[in-house]
């Protein structure tokens, strides 16, 4: 019903900050970057990394819908940091969700986060 | 106050004005009209003037006869009495309704409602501007409607439709007009006469006055058929049972004075404001208004910022300014306006789109304030979006 | 106040506790709650904590769960939402109703709306004094019965049910039984589990809150079936559409909280007084109570006076007392009580009561005041009369 | 709808005053009497009046009824007092409740106090 804040306090707190938004600089290693977009759920996702000797070093995202999508973006952009492309990202929507608290009619949109970092592992994965 | 967030959600429910506000606490009070305004006695009787003279200011502010004026507990009710009250009434004569799709919710869920008893009803599209042309009405008849639906203005757009137009094209049909009024009694001369409806719902806390109440116009001369939806009691001459609310009533109808006294120059002031607030905001560049030119409430500025999702504005916003992505019964749900899809908007228009309402608190100040921060979070999200989202509007 | 009226008709309405009141006076005034609770912004949050607190509070008094109650206009909207909606939503498993003659006309009248729609509906007759015997419910209870609805305590009699006797009657049989506790919530302990009941009416303005507002208990597990009988909006779980009126809100749940802290201890004061007011009556001579033995509510005595005629009496005891001859809502028609022709009593007998109601605000001294005035009112009355009406009481 | 004063001004003084109420006492002349009762409708009245010289000169009225009754029955006293028996009254519900303000839904009540009338008519006319 009414009255509960729809923001858990994680939620707010990255939407506030929102680290690690915005693009790469240059430098250097491999830069990588993966795109989603479902504009009719609401959200649009690229996230784009930085590899240096087969790990991420630098993540950065860019996102558009509500504060829910921005916050598991720029969560999932900082657990980037650290992960070596070709092992499993283990960002997917309901993990990120959980993690933030994030109410079930807005599931969907989290997908697209999923999504955007499911590409960027394709876009990274070392070629074999 | 200096610091409190400007509040532009006037159209969400206006604060009460403060003359009402406390003539309500008189009301409440140990000298207050306490008994049930049923009762015979003299504090009955007292009770019952009270309601009688709110009864006389919200017929006053809309031009109609005191005995035209039922007392309802809002405009969701006034609007599921109309709306189911006058098809159930009228079903042995036909079954046919028509409304559009920009209606608010009560009406809408009446309307559905009436599909699940039998009815079949057509939902008329509104144009590029969010209005429902007459002729679109007028085209729409069929021997077997027996209501149509429309309202004055949408709550989201601001848009006024041409209800003596459309009630033009339903007169001598045998159609019942009703009409939501709940966005323009009290903010823009409204004349239940010059409309020519037969039905018209109002509702207290849109105008200055407490929620909780309202009322629904029923004409006199020809009364139109009415099934009620609640029964007992016989009060409101029988299509509206319950103890009336003596303190909500004389707020209600305070309410209604003040708006009319003070209706003109407060349309003009705050339609003002609300120019003065758009041409601050167009410097943030790619951004529009929504519901075209043409007639609409002075107090509703819906405008869209390419680039930004309103849930996220709003929230980027909450410690300066207060407002809607929508209607605020539909704020909680995640689902874009289906009032600015029906206005052929794209997704993405849809969700980039703020409404910014203003109304009879909100100060020249307050609007730069509201300017200044709305143009610094729009320039922050859209710094946060991928490049090319500002670019992507319909 | 020492010369005002003694005001004895708390069961048509009573006074706004002062408490109440102050809270709802500053949930108007410029530091509020003023937003629309439905909104997402943080003052609509701020007014939907205001609104899940009453919720709490109204539950903790029943003893139900806060998602268990719904928010209405009052007890006539609840009663119509219980017996409508869940007939309607049973429908196409039985169409037979049972009630009783001595229901509020919220309960009666939506039972004949119930007649028009095709169901049959069985019109329980109270017993001598007054009650419902489970037994005869039960006797009444047939395969298609959807809906059972009686009353807890009647409000012109203030004769208690067994409700929990009724509620095992109907166990078992998928049978919705509702219950109007208009008169009885606040006033005497109240336990929606102990009463067995799934549906139960409530109404702020018996129990010293603001008239306008109530309440519906829909018992969560097994939930009832219910056909709303308003549309759109989505509160109130779909089933009660409307912008919630947070400041009325706010007086339900206070008075809620004020009502259950001092329940036990009213409820004995309270019927202290009406056997104080009775026994400073009875020296009159030829008068009666109405409604027989067993539980009543604290706060209603039921008298009869041979040879006055009630109205009369009403008008004799103006400056003095204000009190009913019945029910407020039937008080300005010149119908007999329904209720009191229901128990058996002759025209002459049911026209001789007046139904005097205590409640918080009244004192010992009122009591006395009132009774040596129906005293004299009663004399002087009856020295009018033909000298047979006295003696003739059925 | 709600707020009127059921009473007019002219009832409300005649309920208070009620001028005439009770029973004659004892005196000359003849004494004729009529009445007439429905209890449910809720009136039952009764006329009492004193005849000298083929006229009346004291009436007096009990009636047990609401305050519209007590009130038409009142002025119904007052206007016998000079009525001569054999003559009509002319003191019908419908005179009564015009002159009194009496609402429609009391109608059937005054009817009473119309048959009390008659009655007393019937008993007082002048034997011929
Ligand atoms: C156009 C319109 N109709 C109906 C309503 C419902 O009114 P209420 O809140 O009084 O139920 C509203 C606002 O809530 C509205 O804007
Ligand atoms: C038993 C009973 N039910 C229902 C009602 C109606 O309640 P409300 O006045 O809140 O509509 C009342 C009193 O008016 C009542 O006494």
């Amino acid at each position: 019903m009414t009255g509960a804040d729809p923001y858990s306090p994680r939620v707010r707190e990255l939407f506030a900050a929102a680290p690690r938004a915005g693009s790469l600089g240059p430098g250097s290693g491999r830069v990588r970057w993966g795109e989603a977009m479902a504009l009719e759920r609401g959200a649009w996702v690229r996230f784009e990394v930085r590899v240096e000797a087969g790990v991420v070093v630098e993540a950065r995202f860019r996102a558009w819908g509500c504060p829910h999508v921005l916050a598991a973006s720029a969560l999932a952009a900082e657990r980037l940091e650290g992960w070596a492309p070709g092992a499993a990202p283990g960002l997917d929507a309901a993990t990120l969700s959980a993690e933030l608290g994030v109410p079930a009619e807005k599931l969907g949109r989290l997908l697209v986060v999923e999504d955007a970092v499911t590409a960027l592992a394709a876009a990274a994965a070392p070629a074999d | 106050m200096e610091n409190a967030p400007v509040y532009l959600d006037h159209a969400a429910s206006t604060p009460v004005r403060p003359r009402v506000a406390e003539a309500m606490c008189e009301c409440l009070g140990p000298l207050g009209a306490q008994a049930n305004p049923s009762s015979a006695h003299a504090e009955g009787r007292r009770a019952g003037a009270v309601v009688l003279r709110a009864r006389e200011a919200v017929a006053r502010l809309v031009g109609a006869t005191p005995s035209s004026i039922l007392f309802t507990s809002g405009a969701t009710e006034s609007d599921n009495l109309a709306v189911l009250g006058a098809a159930r009434a009228g079903r042995d004569r036909g079954r046919h309704v028509v409304t559009s799709r920009t209606e608010h919710r009560a009406v809408l869920d009446a309307c559905r409602q009436l599909e699940r008893e039998g009815f079949e009803v057509t939902w008329l599209h509104p144009d590029a501007g969010g209005r429902i042309p007459p002729e679109l009405v007028a085209g729409a008849l069929r021997e077997d409607t027996v209501l149509v639906t429309i309202m004055h203005a949408n709550n989201e757009t601001g848009v006024v439709n041409d209800v003596a137009g459309i009630a033009a094209a339903c007169r001598g049909l045998g159609v019942t007009l009703h009409v939501d009024a709940a966005q323009t009694a009290g903010r823009i001369p409204l004349d239940v006469v010059d409309l020519g409806a037969d039905l018209v719902a109002f509702t207290a806390h849109k105008l200055g006055g407490p929620k909780g109440v309202g009322a629904l116009y029923v004409r006199d001369r020809p009364r139109p058929a009415l099934q009620p939806i609640a029964f007992g009691g016989g009060q409101e001459r029988g299509l509206r049972p319950g103890t009336l609310a003596t303190h909500q009533l004389l707020g209600f109808g305070l309410a209604c004075d003040i708006a009319a006294a003070e209706l003109e120059q407060e349309a003009e002031r705050v339609a003002g404001l609300r120019e003065r607030l758009w041409e601050a905001l167009r410097p943030v560049g790619h951004a529009w208004r929504n519901g075209g030119d043409g007639p609409r409430v002075p107090g509703i500025l819906n405008a869209g910022f390419a680039g930004v999702e309103g849930e996220s504005l709003l929230l980027a916003l909450a410690g300066d300014v207060l407002a809607s992505s929508g209607s605020a019964c539909s704020s909680a749900s995640a689902e874009p306006s289906y009032v600015l899809r029906a206005l052929g908007l794209s997704d993405l228009a849809c969700q980039a789109s703020l409404r910014l309402s203003l109304g009879w608190s909100t100060t020249a100040a307050e609007v730069d304030r509201a300017a200044a921060a709305i143009r610094r979070a729009v320039a922050r999200l859209r710094s946060i979006a991928p490049a090319r989202a500002t670019e992507r509007v319909a």
